[in-house]
């Protein structure tokens, strides 16, 4: 394992003092417990928005809190949810009032420890409501099981409800909303490599110089098959033909399209495959109105790609091209 | 042996720190199998909290304080989905020996069927499902029918959970990480049956000193 | 070789296909020959900013262009200088009276292809001047050989020149400018893996699981020399101290500070490093004015990070800030 | 054989693009040592576009029309080092051979010294920097001694260029990229120079025929 890291302990801790030195101008880093706050949080009656997850998928959620994104991010162990001691206390400190919306992607440690903080926070008499995302066509749903995973949706649902909380929409508001943009994206990915979670020291799986992972999610973990190596154009189609068939999306409807690297795949690739989905979405009638290109939900090292599809009327693009300003995405101001 | 003391359950409590520190780079290739490899880390980093926590003193002369501590701790320190639910095993354990400093086996017993419920309650795990559920499960049903004597009632949890951790490998995981994965999931033990297995198997070893 | 592409022969072609309908609210894309210029251009009586180089770098050159950074960028195939008819074509398009400021990194081929075009606008009437980047130390300096490899600086370069070309700067003015740029900034780089370009199919040097290369250029090559494995802060220390050393950076001096990714390195390692390259400049009682931390000049997938340090008064700083909008670097607008 | 014809000018152009197509690889691997892995798949590129240039006619009946067309269509294809240097070299052939239809061993070898002048001037590299210089230059050196028979003059050429080639390999690189590695680049030859190589063995096959 070569990573630019001093101990695998420490990664986490080390790449907070990082941002701590490097975002100072708009955000504050607490260290214990480990979260991330805007710099003029709480903000006065808004509501205050609250994400985290495991570490490992920079810049997600650190890299989307400032003005107009999240209010606060707990960053856990490297694809570790954080714990209910993190959110609490990060929720406290941006609430201003209006209550705190927590975006949490569906897994498992992640939703149960969001939930057990939103119980703490409650307690403090901080009203609490939950976005969840679950957008990762690749995971069969079922009620039978933890559902689908939470992924590429998740920067958009972020930039989103952020632009809706700076506007001044109410807890129940941004909750509705959100629960709409959860019902009408839908993300699929795939990965050409492994990654190496610090700790363990060896890649989380092993693929053959000519293999690859067809619906991977964000932790490493094997996809739902293994093929052979494909073309880019093939890899595109295979991803974005479940994610339309899926909603499903139709001829006609607009739509903002995400092409997101997994953290070691440069961008000329990304562009490559941005190409390609766009071909396809056009081809099913769907017009782009809004896309990202870039790395923003990684894992770690890993090289693939993942495709988000959003649909989106005038008011979720107004909300969009609203002003943003965090370390990872900005415009607007 | 009749009665577990106080000073025995703290033992226990560090017998399972060792075991668990002594197999986590087992326990993570477990769950790189089949989840995000980082279980081992998780419950290794947890109960090394733990055991500073109490023998930072916290926990005093009350099973219910003691278990309470061991519960907030793990909270605070595993994360994931064995956080929540080791902890709120614990908290539970801790609720229901509140005021107690001693537990014979019948109390044992009661008091991780009402750990095992809370982790189902919060888990929505079912026997067969693939998870933690599956070696804590059985191990209580063989507690119930183990007679009273502690070294005899233990033994058989411990047994009976590694059995059925092991048991796990051809299940199809409906809940979890490894959910994610589907038919792929078959052919690998449940990391989170394995830990359960092990602190069992650390309660045997105090009650067969 | 694994890569998100159909042909080596297509990638940049696709790439820009890909780059033309992501950003064509801000951006335009010629096919023949191959150039990108900002979607208004060509900027009637400013100065227009011309750079480019090899593909495999991005987000740069073709990621800068844009308002307030530069007007145009030609992309050349994969770690290979474009040719002169591009710039040539690139040049007239983005001509509005004012003349034309070419931005090149020193490297041979780079230098004479646009030396080589900078005579073909002149001969169209066009004034030019060109500014070169040579500020990778890890080249000793020398008369008699190519000179330093032009690196990190460049995108510091051609943001601050971008934002003085929109302040109505003359030719003349920016020249000055870009050469005290060039005379203040520095960059050093090391690899923890090689790239593989495309049409070579294997990467272009192989490294042992506890090898780094250190002094690397942007190219895949090989570094200055190859050292076993060290921790974060050690590499961190090891580019540092010949970039402060080198200009040298003088106790009490601003600075800008880069810590750029070489395209296979995740975020979360990047901060480690801007960590401790901070507490380094800290120690040698330089003041950190604006920094910036991501993969903004990159080898392909190669993991590695390179620093680059610039001499900042308030002047270049309120260039800095000074609003930009492009696809890689946003703010302000 | 006395003179070359403008045919057989056209010929080499042929012959030359095949010869680096075949050893397109042999100068990337070259170029990887000690540059950045391209020089065969520019050479490649650039020839490649000039005999399809050719091939649709361009060039006439005039050599000084010929070259310049080779020189313009490598300009705007091969990029990097090679791109301007082996470019200007044909463009200087062109200037120097406008109007001719014809040249002999006198006149070629006088062409080949002013596109070497060229390339000199251009990058500013002497004798011994490791670049086609030193491949060029000693096969200039052999022409000038070779005497009149152009299949003597363009062997001698193409020898000397090989054999100077090969000796590039101990040489300090002082200019274009593999000056960036200094004492690295010693022990590897000069992928320029093997190109030029490649070129003049392709004009001895001509003129051997
Ligand atoms: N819904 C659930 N109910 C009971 N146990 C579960 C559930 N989900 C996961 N687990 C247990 O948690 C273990 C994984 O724990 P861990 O790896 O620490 O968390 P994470 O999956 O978040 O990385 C699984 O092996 C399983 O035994
Ligand atoms: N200044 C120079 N003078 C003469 N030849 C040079 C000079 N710089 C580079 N070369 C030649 O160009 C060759 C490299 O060509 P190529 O790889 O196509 O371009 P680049 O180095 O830009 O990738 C070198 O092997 C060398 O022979
Ligand atoms: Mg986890
Ligand atoms: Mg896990
Ligand atoms: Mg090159
Ligand atoms: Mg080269």
């Amino acid at each position: 394992m070569k990573k630019l890291i001093n101990s695998p302990e420490n990664v986490v801790r080390e790449a907070l003092e990082g941002i701590a030195l490097a975002h100072a101008d708009r955000q504050r880093v607490c260290f214990d417990p480990f979260y991330i706050t805007r710099k003029d949080a709480p903000a006065k009656g808004k509501v205050g928005l609250l994400s985290g997850g495991g570490s490992g998928h920079e810049p997600m959620h650190g890299g989307f809190v400032g003005f107009g994104m999240l209010d606060a991010a707990c960053p856990g162990h490297v694809f570790t949810s954080p714990t209910p001691d993190q959110m609490f206390e990060a929720g406290k400190a941006i609430s201003g009032g209006a209550g705190v919306l927590q975006i949490v992607k569906n897994y498992t440690g992640d939703v149960m420890n969001f939930d057990l903080a939103a119980e703490m926070l409650r307690e403090e008499a901080i009203e609490v409501a939950t976005v969840l995302t679950d957008d990762d066509v690749a995971v069969q749903d079922s009620l039978y099981t933890a559902g689908r995973r939470g992924v590429g949706l998740t920067v958009l649902m972020e930039k989103i409800l952020g632009a809706a909380a700076e506007k001044g929409m109410t807890l129940a508001q941004l909750k509705a909303l959100g629960d709409s943009i959860r019902a009408t994206g839908r993300s699929m990915g795939m990965a050409l490599t492994p990654c190496t979670v610090p700790h363990l020291g060896k890649p989380s799986f092993a693929l053959g110089e000519n293999e690859i992972e067809v619906g991977i999610g964000i932790h490493g973990e094997p996809g739902r098959k293994r093929i052979p190596m494909a073309s880019a154009d093939e890899i595109t189609e295979m991803l974005m033909e479940p994610i339309l068939a899926d909603l499903p999306f139709k001829t006609g409807e607009s739509i903002i399209l995400f092409v997101n690297g997994m953290g070691g795949t440069p961008l000329i690739e990304l562009y490559i495959v941005f190409r390609k989905a766009a071909q396809i979405a056009e081809k099913h009638g769907l017009k782009i109105v809004r896309n990202l290109v870039g790395s923003y939900i990684t894992s770690l090292e890993m090289a693939g790609t993942s495709i988000t599809a959003l649909r989106a009327d005038d008011a979720l693009v107004g909300l969009w091209d609203a002003p943003v300003n965090t370390p990872a995405l900005r415009w607007g101001v | 042996m009749d009665v577990l003391t106080l000073a025995q359950i703290r033992s226990w409590i560090s017998a399972a720190s060792a075991e668990i520190d002594k197999k986590s780079a087992f326990l993570c290739d477990l769950d790189a199998a089949i989840g995000d490899g980082d279980h081992g880390a998780n419950m290794t980093r947890g109960f090394t909290a733990v055991v500073k926590k109490l023998e930072g003193g916290a926990g005093g002369d009350d099973l219910g304080v003691l278990f309470k501590a061991v519960g907030m701790t793990l909270l605070s320190t595993v994360g994931g989905a064995a956080g929540p639910l080791y902890g709120g095993f614990f908290l539970e354990l801790g609720k229901q020996s509140l005021g107690k400093q001693t537990l014979d086996a019948a109390a044992l017993t009661a008091l991780l069927d009402a750990g095992l419920t809370d982790i189902k309650r919060r888990g929505k795990a079912e026997l067969g499902d693939k998870t933690m559920v599956d070696a804590l499960a059985p191990a209580v049903e063989a507690m119930k029918t183990a007679g009273a004597d502690l070294t005899t009632v233990t033994r058989a949890a411990a047994d009976a959970a590694r059995l059925a951790a092991t048991n796990t490998a051809p299940l199809l995981a409906r809940k979890g990480r490894a959910s994610y994965l589907g038919e792929r999931s078959i052919g690998h033990q449940d990391p989170g049956a394995n830990s359960s297995a092990l602190l069992l198997e650390a309660l045997a070893g105090i009650c067969s000193e």
